[in-house]
Formats: C-alpha cells, structure tokens, sequence
C-alpha cells in the first residue's frame, strides 16, 4: 500500500543519543510487549533474546575524560540493495521476508527451521536464536499477549518493529473504512515506552511523519552503512566519537571525511 | 563370458521360470494392505472425535436474528473481530429458558445460571502463529461469510469437532479429503488455500523474495 | 566364518580382531549418538553455540568434509569424463570416502538445525536467492549420485553377486556409471561453490564477504578448485593410511602418482588463485568498508595472522611438490604434501567460517570466543568414527582396491 | 505358488509403493512439522477483547499513571498513562514488568505462619487461615501493647495512618519510616522553612542545572519525570553538571561531569556559595550566620583541596551558575534511595537561596504535607536509628508493611541483630522478600495492581497531587488489603475506627472529591507557596561532615554503592525482565562486579574479570572487578539493587541468589542531626 505521496510505506526510526540515557524501558517494553521468554541466569549477553539492546559504548579515554554513550539496537530493518537485506536473501526457506509494503523485514517463526544463516549475516546482532525451550514460571504465562505468537525452541526471532500494531491498527482503520494510518496510530511499544522521548517512529518516506525531517539532521548516522545494508534506523548525536562509532574507518579515513565536510 | 557368468544366468533363468505370477501377486497384496492402511485406517487414527458441549442450531438462530452472521459474530469497536460469541451476549435472549429444547435448558442452567463461558471447540480456529484480519475481508474485501466457512449458518446441528492427534487442530483446517482436494472454497484452510486466493485475486504483491503477500500479511 | 564374504583371493584379518575393532570404534560412535540424541531431545542448548557464534564446530566440519570428499567428484570426473583410466584402480575407494563425507554432512545439519522435524522446508519452501538453499538441493542430489556409485560396490561383494538381480543391476550401473560421472561433477562444483558463496555473499560481514561474478562471489570458485584439488589429496591420505593399516599394498604406485599430480597442478592454480583472492579482498574489498586486514585477526588469543600464512603455505607447498616428479616419487614428501593438501581446505573452511563469526562488525562489539562444548566434539567424532567403520566393512567384503589382488599375491 | 524370500519381497516392494501412493507419509511429514510449531509445552495466550485500565504505580515513590493492557481478565501489558501530570506517557523498566510482580513465583499466596519448630529465616511455614492468623496477632499485639513498631516506606496515605492510630490505640509511638533522602529533605525544608514539607523542584523551568550526586538518570525522584525534565533540557539547550566520584550514566549525559572526592559535595556546594556571595552575584539574601561561615572557610583554594575540584572550576561553576536566570542546584546520591548529611542539604539549599529560587519557577519548592486525613489523631513518629540500630531491646512486636528492612538499610548484620532481640514480627508483604522470609507470620497484601491505594505526594513533585492506584485485576490469591487487615485488628482490639473496611475508608476519607478522585486518578490542589525566608543557618554542629567508617590504614579505598535505572533497588528485588538488562558487566552469572579505576587495580595487580575479596568493618563478599576509566582512582563502585536472598526454594531463581546485597558492607553512620548518611564506606581489595 502507497502512501498519499505515492511512495511505498518504510517505517523506520531516528533515536536522538544525546537524549538516550540507557534507562532499559525500550529493552522492557519490548519484551513485555512481544512475548520475549527469559531465563533464570541472563546475565550471558549473547544467548539472551534482547530483541531491543542498548549497548554502552566509551570513547575509551582514561579518567576523567571518559565519555559513555548508550546506544539501543532494534533490527534495523535493512534495505539493502531493492529489500535484500542481509539476511533476507539467505534465509533457505523464506522465513524471513522483506515488504515492500512497509519496509519491515519480517520472521516467521512457524516457517524458521533454525539453520541460524541469517544470524551469521546480520552484522547487528539483531537476531536471537532461542537456544532453550521457553519457560514462563507457573501462572507467568497469563501475561502473554495473544498479539504476538509465542516462539518455540531452536527457531531465530528479532525486532518486528511491533508489527502486531499495524495489523490491529489497520484492522481498526479498516473498520472506520479509512485505509491510511495517523502517525500516532502505529508506534513500537518502544517508542511509546521511552520516557526521554528519545525514538521517534514513523515513515521515512512521508513527509507528514516526524521522522521525515529528523532524519535529516546534519548529525544523524546509521549504524554500519558502509556495509551497504541500508539501514532504516538512523540516530542523531551531537557527539563526533559517536558517530564515529557508528562504523569503521581505517586510519585517517574519518579525520579525512571530517575535513571534507568543512 | 566366462564360466562363472555363465552359471549365475543360468540361475537366475530358473528362478523366473520357477516363480510364475508370484512376485506380481505379492507386490498387489502389498500394495493394497498399504493403500488401505493409508487411506482409510490412517485418517481414522490421526483424528480423535469430540462433542460439543451441547448442539446448537445455527439455521434457528439465523432465522431470529436481524443482522446474519454479524448480530453474534461481531466486530469490536477496535476493528477486531470477537469471534465466538461470550456468554454475556447469549444472555441478553437466554437469561431463562425460552424455548423447548434440551440443549436450551442445558445451557441455560450449565452455563448461564453458573456464569460459566461455554467450552466451544472452534473448528475454524487457526494456529497461533496466524493473523487474521476479518475486517480486511469482510469489510474492505466484502466478502461473504460462507466463502471460508461454508453454509454454517444454515446448519442445524454442531457436527462432531475431528482434532488432529499430532498437531492438535481442527481436522476443518487441513479439510474432510484427507488428500487435501477440495472442492469448494471453504473446504480447506490451509496457508496456501489464503495464497491462492490472494493471488486469484491479485491482492497486492509485497515481497521481495517471492513476489507474493509477504509473510507478515497473515502471520504476527 | 564370514569367508564366504570376502572377496576371493585377498586376505583379511581374523573375524575376532575386525569385531574387536569395530567395537571400539562402535564405542566411541555410540558416544557420538548419545551426544547427538541429547541435541535432538534438549535442543542446540547442549552447544556452546551463541547468538554470536551461531555457526561452529559442526558447520566446520560439515564444510570440511564435504571439501575433503571433494576427492569423489573430481576422480570420478577424471576417470569417466576426461578419460583418465589409470584412476579405475582408486575410483571406489574414492566414492566410498565421499559417501562417507557427504552422509556425514547431511547428518550433522540434520543436528546443526533448530528444528530437524522443520528441516524439509528448505525444499519445500526453498527461497532461490539463497546460497543455502544451492547447497540443499545440490548436496542432497549428489549424496544421491553417490548412492549411485557406492551401491555397485557394495553389490559387488561375493555373495550379492551371485544373486543375477544385483548382478545384473552392477553391472548395468557400470556401463552408465560416466553419465553419473558427469552429473555428480556437475553438482559438485554447482554445491561446492555455494558453499563458499554462503560465507562470500555476507555482505554484512566483510571478513567473509567477496565481489564476484553474476551472483558468485569469488569464494563460489575458490571452494570448487580447493575441493578438487583438496579431495583428491586426502583420497590419497586414506590410501595410504588404510596401506599403512593393513600393511599392504592396494593402489599400484604410477595410479597414486598421477592423482597426485593432477591435485599438485590444482593446488599450484588454486594457491595463486587464493593469493590473488587475498590480495585484492584485503587492498580492495576489505577498506572498502572500513577494514584493515590486520584488524581481522588481532585482539584474538587464538586465531593470528599466522592462520592465513598457514592455509597459504599449505596450499603452494604440496602443489609445488606433486607437480614435480621428485616430490611424487619421494614417499615422505608425497605424504606430507597430500596431508598439506587435506590441512589446507580444512584451514579455509575453519577460517571461512568460525573467523567470519568472531570478527566483530560493529566498532563498538567485541570478539567472539568460543569453546565447542563435549556433545558438540562427540557428535563431530561421530561421523568419523562411522566412516571408519564402513571403510572397514567396505574394505573387508567387498573389492575396494581392483589391484590388491595381483599387488599382494596370496602364497597358497 | 512358493511362498520364498521373493515373495516377501515383492510384498514389501508392493507395501511400499502403496504407503508412498496414500496420504500418510506426507500427511505425518506436513503434521510432525506442525507439531513442532505448537509444541504442547509452548503456551497460547488466550484472545479476547482487549481494553485498558488506569492506575498508579507504587513500585517507587514516583507514582507515575500507568495503563493497563488487559485482554478479558488477563492483564497483559503495562504502559505509561498519557495525560497523568507526573509521567505523561512515559514509563520505566521497573513499571513495565510489574506483571511479572503481579504473577511471579514469588508471590506470597496464602496467610502463613512460622512452624514451631522452624528457626526464623529457615523458611519452614504453615498455612493458616486468615482469622486464625488475625486473631493471633491480635492478640501478641495486645501483649506488646506499646513496645509494638511498625515500619513502612512512607509515612503519607491512608495504610500507613491506619498503623498510625493502631499503634496509637496500643499506646506506641513507634511508628518508622524507610530512611531516604525525603528525610534529609525534610528535615532541611523544616529548619528554613519553618512548616512541615517536602521537597519539590521545578525541573521543567530551570535553565541551569548543578547536581550535587543526585541520580537524575538512575532514579532520583520520579523517574520518568525527571527523564522527561533531562530531555527537555537537551531540547532548550539547558546545561547540567554532574558531581560525583563516579561517571554515571547522569554524569554521562550531563554536559559537564566533574568528578568529587566522596563524600565532598558539602564542601564544593559551600565553596560555590562562597564564590556567590565574595563576588557580589548572590540575587537574595541569606542568614548573617551563613554568610559568616562559608566566607571564613570555604575559599576556593581551600575547598579544592578537599575536594580534588580545581579552584578555577570552583569559580567558574560559580560564575555560570549566577550567570543563569533560573539555576537549580540539586542534591540526593543516586535514587535517593539514603539519607544525606543535613549540612551537604543544607548548603545545596543554600546555593537556591541564593540564587532566589525557593519557591519560585524554576526553583525549589517547599511543599506542604498533604492533610487530606481528616480522621486520623495520630502522632506517631520514630527513627530506625533508635530503634532498629540502638541498643533497645524493649520492642516486643514488629510490623512491617511495604519495607523490607533487612534488604534495604545499610548493615544487614545490625539489622538482623535488632530483628532477633523482637520476639514477634509481623509481614504484611505480598512478596517473599528478605523481611517476611525472617517473620513469624505473613498476612500477604493484595499485590499493587489488585488493590485500592492513595498515593500522596510523588517524590520530587513541586505541586501538592495525589494519585489512585485501583485494582487492575481481581486478587490472584488468597490475599487481603492491608488496610483491611489493620483494620479488622484494630477493632478486635477495641479501637475506635469509623470504618469497617479498607474502602470505605478511602471513599470516605476524600468525601466530595472521590467521584473525581475515582475518574481523573490524580487529585490536585491549589498551592501559593509563602515567600521564601531565606533562613538558611549553618552551625558548626551542623557543618561536620559524617565520617567514613573505618580506619584508612587498614582501609585504603573508598567503597560507594551506585544506583542505576537497571537495578531498581526495590525492596522486592529485580523481575526477569528488569535482572535482564543488566550489563554483564555488573552481573556475571551469580557474581556481582565492582567498579574499579584500571590504576587502582594495577596497583592490586587485578585484571578485568578477576575475583577478589572486598573487605569493609562491616563485612566481606567476593566480587568479580571491572575496570572502568569512568570512576575515580582509590574508589571502588558497587551496585546497590542485588544479591536477594531465595525465599522459596526453587521457584525465585529468576530474583534470587544473583551478587551481593551491598548493604551488607555498607555501615548506619549517623550525622548529628539522626540521619543514617552513610555514602560509603572504608574498604580493602584483595585477589582471590
């Protein structure tokens, strides 16, 4: 479905860092609002399904100059080259998927049979395998949400950008016979959770929507674009070291690109 | 040839001629204890049957409501759809017994008197892992009812719920042709039954990879 | 009590000390299903796998001995295709390797997945664009021309043959053998190369990543010519271990020689191809996005700069070696050069696949280690163990070796 | 016909083309893959109508408006309340995993009583029935008459008056508050204001904002408030400077992090003042005796020695602290979750003052005590110090409501001591924590989203505002409100209370406003704040700084506990949810991590990971190191929020039993004024 400028929908997300304070609401939100599982030790970073991680990232000076930085990581929902992300275009059997509709790369976990390649592809660690069974205690599972389905063991799931939302509010727009949705109408639980107001969601391709300019911002980066992933979450930070951060330069490539700049 | 060839031809010369119609006889015996057990007893096996708690008599109902379908299986304000009616809509009519039948007063005292939801065993209900927007189909598609579910609403009688012993659905899923033909478009509810008509109907083409409805049109 | 079993004229060891081994082998392959069986039952939780690390150990050894049974297509393809008769005396002894590597790689993915029950997807719902998907339909393909080559062999054995349907079905499977031949070297360079292309075409991860041609990357070719130049490398390394093993001769010398030196001539290419290859990823493809070569291997306690020296060496080495008639001649430096040649695809594909995933990507994420857990290790061992098995067997009861007989002349 | 080894064959060659020619393989092929898609152990929320139910949250003193998802009775998802004056939307992590409080394991699910022969602590209960239970503790209340206590975390609302005019029947005055730092505002606000108060700050309005260790982004006053306040300032380019031995993430996102020696911050807060006043940038007056003592002492040079800050940033905080038309200075360590020393109040104060912010925009606001309980005759009032850390041995019965006393105040030992020497304790907790582990009988409380409650006064908040929290779902077990409980003993006892129950109590304690009070949530009232007195009065007393426990010699570092927004520090402990967020470099499996500067740790020869011994006079632990540049050399950081004890055995693995309870090190050192203001304390490292 196009939007009323006639460009297909592409949700996406500009988080303002200088705003982030890695509080964990979104990584919060985010579990609470898609059914995400947990066990009794996640303190092993890696095995732990986080479909939204904050990372603490330092400009690595010594005492006192050290600066923190939090930087949270959906998946990024990546273009790539015309929707081939990395991980769409490995997955064997297409349990994994790119909509042009809305930009969202999409993971049916029913259809996943867990060979994990798309894991290997995705330079964001936004993919989670679920190495164990999940578990809720006796009684816990009464605050599942019937929105998202529960995901079985040795099957990989990741950020849907709270899709479930756009299907109820579609579902809702559908009722009202409107076939277009309000900015306000389709948020991720971790936009709406976020007591900074540091994410701000929407479609990148209409001009109506926050996110349209936001992105813009002299300051704004995405993670890893070198790469050619074509991220859709891009970030904003007044901070160079952060941007810096946000990819790789061999030596004096950045101070070059900086000099440029001016 | 040498003498050692020469003798194993020789052998195996004797043994066609020795065996007759006999491996052909055992291969049709083989072959039809199999087709049996696969297609008759197999499907008896993999579906156990279950009652409803009590028969309900759509074509009754159908014929006192105003609205078809919709006066029970409504839609909420939020575009969802509430599916099998709750106990609270029942009770608007049946607070008392009305009428004569058993089931009536079955659910009445059962259910109503004991404000205890019906136990309905759902014979549409699709796996957890699906989306299903009826407001996309009924209200946007308009698409009648009885296209996915059949002339139900003409039915007197709850007809036994069939669940599959492996995966626990509804044996209305995979449909009664245990080869999965079917004939109508509600005899099946299958993913690919949805993408067939999607496609029939040219319903819009958004993935990348398979130049179909992407995944997250019908999936959540 | 099982001579009536063994093919006539040669000699094997008593029936006690071929149980006793294969009982202890079998040991250690019940270990390996044990191990297996609490993978399918509790799930890949059993690894030390990580979302990290998800591919390890086991897809190492997948695309280790799918390269190391690269030896099967590529003597098959020279015997039957280009015509070189002479390998018909190591042929079957080189399609039973490659049936024992190419079953065991179905089985450790079989394992290596989240959900074996789900495993059939990938056929059924196969997604084109996929190098995965490449490898599924090729490697289950040619697991079936394999299949194809074994079952003469095994219908070979003294008492089968008697039976005229077996008779008649080797026989028959012979005469059409080259066009199984073909199709088998066909799928192979088709499942060998998307097997680099699995690891080239991650653009997201520029350790693996590889330009290319059409939709091959570089990585597409590389692992075809190294599995035609490792395979038969290692067919020789068997031969000569199972020669050592029984103390016998089975393949005549001039056979051997010219395996070798065919594999000496794909090394010498495949080496100044990997150069090239390496070159320009770490000048050109690398910097691209912001990556120094050294930055690939530093900050890691195990793997160094040293490994790609190593996988280098172990490549020009041997293929300079075999090509020349002194090194061919030479036993010892004809065994070393063939166990360079096996050591140097198993370096790759470690290389290719476990350094793809410690390689951290983003600026601010760290290495990834990992230590393989022990059911991880007993199912690697599991495959070999079996294969050791069922050359046993093989060798045993059925004519592996055509010149063993007028090689080692029996006295009675 | 021979029937042979063919014929078998042939039959089975026969069977199987006629398998592979039915449905059933591919059938059980397409259905053992669907199986595996629904697991039978795999749960299937059940669908339903979805609507929402607002409420208040009192995980915290924050008392932020949350909306509860609910779909039929299941609660399924909280999110923050638009529109509530406090949190506007917004949520934080603790917030919204409160399900997991709701229907945890955790919970304590029926009346229990300590078997007779168990030990306290051993865990070994009995159920009991809730009148059995109430009538015993009737009637050990009716023994202990005066020498009963009760504890709670506030003093404001309607249960804690309840266990106010029940201790007042029993004669007792012992009723105590969790010390915090509302304490040392209180208290503050009491001496220069003259009226009984809290503490509010005009956050959104301030143009300057100077942090005196004050946890801003790891909790302090209400959380989401704050956060929302922080990005504010980001948006009107408002600069913050954070002052602490430690670079939190406050510190972190501040413009300016300015890192203190521990335990300081008075005498850089007074070294500013002094600057203020010699400069002639003071906009209002404060008392003489002020002015006297901060010129005479606390020139820069001399407060820079102290406080390892330069001289020259002493006067230039000072400058663009005056230069600013709405300066706020702020104090508190981290969440605020301890007193401070009254001095280091006390001269944060002062700096408002002197700017002219008391009770103006942007400023600092003294706000009234609510006084909306117009049945309550109680006055009830006593500290921990005398009775929990003294050597009063009097108390004969102890209730515990909302506090977990033995988790949350500094030196568990002491603590434990006190708790011995009562011969009955009573836990009205809903959750097996630390202090209802170590009771004599548990009479469990509806769990905060089943039950009617007000909650008075949001920390922080500078306007007077009362919010409702309501029952979001029906209780989950055999649990009974508190104040139903109270109550109900009470009135066994023969106290005279005009209600018979928790509700209408409520109902009845708001009149004409419940109607509203029910629709809106929130009640506000209208508040002129007096003109500020500008009474701000320093006397030595006051000025000594509280001593760290501990002899350097034998303690060379400097242990300080640190909040964070990850550890929410509750007095129940840390849902799955919030435990996993927590960095593995705080928690590493069960170990818990200590901040160490990489040049501390050099000199104890200790790399990134490695265990040692942390010893205080208080106590030991073994702890993982972490090296981080962001703290100050000869200071070691622990996070406060860990190592909970199991209270059943098995069923809180996801609470329990991860790192160190860091009170456990920490000691109760007092200032003189009977504040617990111990910001730390002396330590020693050791490899282990």
């Amino acid at each position: 479905m196009k939007n009323e400028q006639g460009k297909p929908k592409k949700y996406g997300m500009v988080v303002d860092l200088d705003k982030c304070t890695g509080c964990g609401a979104c990584m919060v939100a985010c579990m609470s609002e898609n059914n995400v599982p947990f066990k009794a030790d996640e303190s092993n970073k890696r095995d732990s399904i986080t479909w939204m991680r904050v990372y603490k990232i330092t400009n690595g000076k010594p005492f006192p100059d050290t600066e923190n930085c939090f930087l949270p990581r959906p998946c990024m929902h990546c273009e790539g080259q015309h929707g081939h992300s990395p991980c769409v275009s490995v997955c064997p059997a297409t349990a994994t998927d790119y909509s042009t509709e809305t930009g969202i790369v999409s993971q049916i976990y029913t259809r996943c049979f867990g060979c994990r390649y798309c894991m290997g592809a995705c330079p964001y660690h936004a993919r989670h395998f679920n190495w164990w069974d999940p578990v809720w205690p006796d009684g816990m599972e009464k605050s599942l949400s019937p929105n998202v389905s529960v995901r079985m063991r040795g099957i990989v799931e990741k950020c849907s950008f709270c899709f479930h939302r756009y299907q109820a509010a579609m579902d809702k727009a559908m009722m009202e016979g409107r076939k277009e949705l309000e900015e306000s109408e389709y948020q991720t639980s971790c936009t709406q959770a976020c007591p900074s107001g540091a994410i701000t969601f929407g479609d990148l391709n209409n001009p109506k929507h926050a996110v349209y300019e936001l992105k813009k911002n002299p300051n704004a980066f995405r993670l890893l674009e070198r790469l050619g992933t074509n991220p859709k979450v891009y970030y904003v930070s007044s901070r160079e070291w952060v941007r810096r951060a946000g990819d790789n330069y061999i030596k004096g490539e950045w101070e070059n690109k900086q000099n440029a700049k001016k | 040839m040498g003498t050692e060839e020469k003798q194993i031809k020789h052998a195996a010369d004797h043994a066609a001629e020795g065996a007759g119609g006999g491996p052909i006889l055992f291969f049709i015996i083989g072959l039809a204890i199999a087709l049996g057990i696969g297609w008759i007893a197999f499907p008896k096996a993999l579906y156990s049957q279950k009652q409803q708690p009590f028969d309900f008599s759509h074509s009754l109902h159908n014929g006192l409501v105003d609205n078809g379908c919709e006066s029970c299986h409504f839609f909420r304000e939020d575009g969802s759809y509430a599916g099998v009616p709750k106990l609270a809509q029942c009770i608007g009519c049946h607070e008392d017994v009305q009428g004569s039948t058993p089931e009536e007063k079955v659910f009445v005292e059962e259910y109503v008197k004991k404000g205890k939801e019906v136990p309905w065993l759902i014979y549409s209900r699709q796996p957890d892992c699906v989306f299903f927007s009826h407001a996309a189909h009924v209200k946007v598609a308009k698409m009648k009812c009885e296209e996915c579910h059949g002339p139900i609403g003409e039915s007197k009688n709850l007809k036994p719920y069939e669940q599959n012993r492996i995966t626990g659905y509804s044996r209305d899923i995979w449909g009664q042709n245990i080869a999965g033909i079917k004939t109508h478009t509600y005899d099946r509810m299958k993913m690919d039954d949805c993408a067939d008509c999607h496609k029939e109907r040219g319903v819009k083409a958004s993935s990348v990879q398979t130049e179909r409805d992407a995944c997250f049109v019908c999936h959540k | 009590m099982d001579s009536a079993l063994i093919p006539d004229g040669v000699k094997r060891c008593p029936l006690w000390q071929f149980l006793l081994f294969i009982g202890a082998v079998g040991a250690v392959l019940l270990w390996g299903v044990y191990a297996m069986l609490l993978c399918w039952l509790k799930g890949l939780n059993q690894t030390n796998m990580n979302d990290y690390y998800g591919f390890a150990l086991w897809i190492w050894a997948d695309l280790g001995v799918i390269a190391l049974g690269g030896g099967a297509f590529f003597t098959g393809f020279l015997r039957y295709v280009v015509g070189k008769d002479k390998l018909k005396n190591i042929i079957n002894y080189a399609v039973l390797i490659g049936f024992i590597c190419y079953s065991s790689a179905l089985l450790i993915l079989a394992i290596d997945i989240g959900q074996p029950l789900r495993g059939w997807f990938i056929f059924w719902h196969a997604n084109v664009h996929s190098m995965l998907t490449e490898v599924a339909f090729c490697l289950s393909c040619y697991f079936g021309v394999l299949c194809i080559e074994y079952i003469p062999l095994v219908l070979e054995n003294r008492q089968l043959y008697k039976i005229p349907l077996f008779h008649n079905l080797a026989h028959n499977m012979h005469e059409v053998m080259a066009v199984f031949a073909a199709t088998g070297a066909f799928l192979s360079f088709f499942h060998q190369g998307s097997l680099g292309g699995v690891a080239g075409v991650l653009f997201g991860r520029p350790f693996a990543f590889r330009e290319g041609i059409f939709i091959w990357p570089w990585t597409f070719f590389l692992f075809t010519w190294s599995a035609a130049a490792c395979g038969p490398c290692f067919t020789i390394m068997l031969t000569k271990l199972l020669e050592k093993i029984t103390k016998k001769k089975l393949v005549a010398d001039d056979v051997v020689e010219l395996l070798a030196k065919i594999a000496g001539w794909m090394l010498f290419t495949y080496s100044i191809a990997k150069i090239a290859d390496t070159v320009y990823w770490a000048t050109v493809t690398a910097p691209a996005q912001g990556f120094n070569i050294s930055q690939f291997y530093s900050n890691n306690p195990f793997y160094g700069i040293w490994i790609l020296y190593l996988e280098i060496a172990c490549t020009l080495i041997p293929g300079l070696l075999l090509i020349t008639n002194g090194g061919r001649k030479n036993k010892f430096l004809l065994i070393t050069s063939v166990i360079m040649g096996a050591l140097a695809a198993c370096i790759n594909r470690w290389v290719m696949v476990l350094q793809v995933m410690a390689v951290p990507v983003m600026s601010f994420d760290t290495w990834a280690m990992y230590i393989p857990s022990w059911q991880e290790v007993a199912t690697t061992i599991l495959p070999v163990a079996y294969g050791v098995i069922l050359i046993a067997i093989s060798y045993r009861y059925m004519p592996v070796f055509p010149q063993e007989r007028e090689l080692n002349p029996t006295t009675e | 016909m021979k029937i042979d080894r063919r014929s078998f064959l042939s039959l089975g060659v026969g069977f199987g083309a006629g398998i592979a020619l039915s449905p059933l393989p591919w059938k059980l092929t397409d259905d053992s893959s669907i199986w595996t898609q629904m697991w039978p152990w795999t749960p299937v929320p059940e669908r339903g109508e979805s609507r929402y139910v607002n409420s208040v949250c009192t995980l915290c003193p924050g008392g932020c408006g949350i909306s509860v998802r609910k779909v039929e009775d299941r609660a399924v998802k909280i999110e923050g309340q638009k529109g509530h004056p406090v949190s506007n939307g917004g949520i934080c992590l603790l917030g919204l995993s409160g399900l997991q409080l709701l229907y945890g394991p955790y919970r304590v699910k029926y009346p229990m009583k300590r078997r007779e022969d168990a030990k306290r602590g051993q865990g070994k209960w009995q159920k009991i029935s809730w009148d059995e239970a109430m009538s015993e503790v009737a009637k050990k209340l009716g023994d202990a008459k005066d020498k009963t206590a009760c504890i709670m975390d506030s003093d404001k609302g309607t249960v804690p008056q309840l266990f106010k005019t029940l201790l007042t029947g029993l004669g007792s005055p012992n009723f105590m508050r969790t010390p915090s730092v509302e304490d040392s505002f209180e208290l503050a606000l009491l001496k220069t204001c003259g009226y009984p108060a809290s503490a509010g700050f005009d956050l959104e309005n301030a143009d300057f904002v100077l942090s005196f260790g004050a946890g801003l982004l790891e909790g302090w006053g209400a959380p989401v408030r704050t956060f929302k306040a922080n990005s504010l300032w980001k948006d009107k380019k408002v600069p913050v400077i954070q002052i602490e031995p430690r670079l939190s993430n406050t510190a972190a996102k501040s413009d300016k992090w300015i890192p203190v020696n521990p335990g300081t911050e008075s005498e850089l807060a007074l070294g500013i003042a002094h600057v203020l006043i010699k400069e002639g940038l003071a906009k209002a007056e404060v008392s003489d005796s002020f002015k006297k003592i901060v010129s005479e002492g606390y020139a820069p040079d001399t407060v820079a020695r102290i406080t390892g800050v330069e001289a020259g940033v002493i006067v230039g905080l000072a400058k663009s602290f005056a230069a600013a038309s709405k300066p706020l200075a702020l104090c508190g360590r981290g969440k605020g979750a301890t007193p401070i020393s009254l001095n280091e109040t006390l001269a944060v104060y002062a700096l408002n003052a002197l700017m002219g912010n008391i009770n103006q925009e942007g400023g600092l606001f003294a706000v009234p005590q609510p006084d909306y309980i117009k049945w309550a005759k109680t006055n009830s009032n006593a500290s921990v110090s005398k009775l929990l850390y003294g050597k009063d041995a009097s108390l004969k019965a102890l209730l515990v409501a909302n506090a977990n006393p033995l988790y949350s105040l500094p030196d568990t030992q002491a603590v434990k001591t006190a708790l011995d020497k009562i011969p009955f304790i009573v836990s009205f907790s809903s959750y097996m924590d630390e202090t209802a582990q170590y009771a004599d009988i548990i009479l469990p409380n509806h769990c905060y989203l089943e039950r009617y409650e007000d909650v008075p006064a949001p920390a922080g908040y500078h306007k007077p505002l009362i919010g409702l929290s309501r029952p979001v779902v029906k209780p989950q077990f055999n649990t009974k409100h508190t104040g139903d409980v109270v109550i109900a003993i009470a009135k066994a006892m023969g106290a005279e209370l005009p209600y018979d129950s928790y509700e209408t109590c409520l109902k009845e304690t708001f009149g004409d406003t419940w109607e509203a009070f029910q629709k809106d949530g929130v009640l506000t009232a209208d508040f002129t704040p007096p003109a500020p007195s500008g009474k701000i009065e320093l006397n030595e007393t006051s000025l000594k700084p509280v001593a760290l426990e501990g002899e350097s010699s034998a303690f060379p570092l400097v242990l300080v506990p640190f909040d964070s927004m990850r550890l929410s520090g509750s007095s129940i402990g840390e849902p799955p949810f919030v435990i996993k967020t927590v960095d593995d470099t705080i928690l590493f499996k069960n170990d818990i991590c200590i901040e160490i500067n990489p040049k501390t740790a050099q000199s104890y020869n200790l790399s990134d990971g490695k265990y040692a011994r942390l010893t205080t006079p208080k106590g030991s632990a073994k702890v993982r190191v972490h090296l981080y540049e962001g703290i100050m050399p000869g200071v070691i950081a622990m996070p406060r929020g860990l190592g909970h004890t199991p209270g059943f055995t098995g069923n809180d693995k996801y609470l329990a039993g991860k790192g160190v309870n860091v009170n456990e090190l920490m000691g109760s050192a007092e200032c003189p004024d009977g504040l617990n203001a111990a910001y730390g304390i002396r330590a020693k490292l050791e490899r282990a």
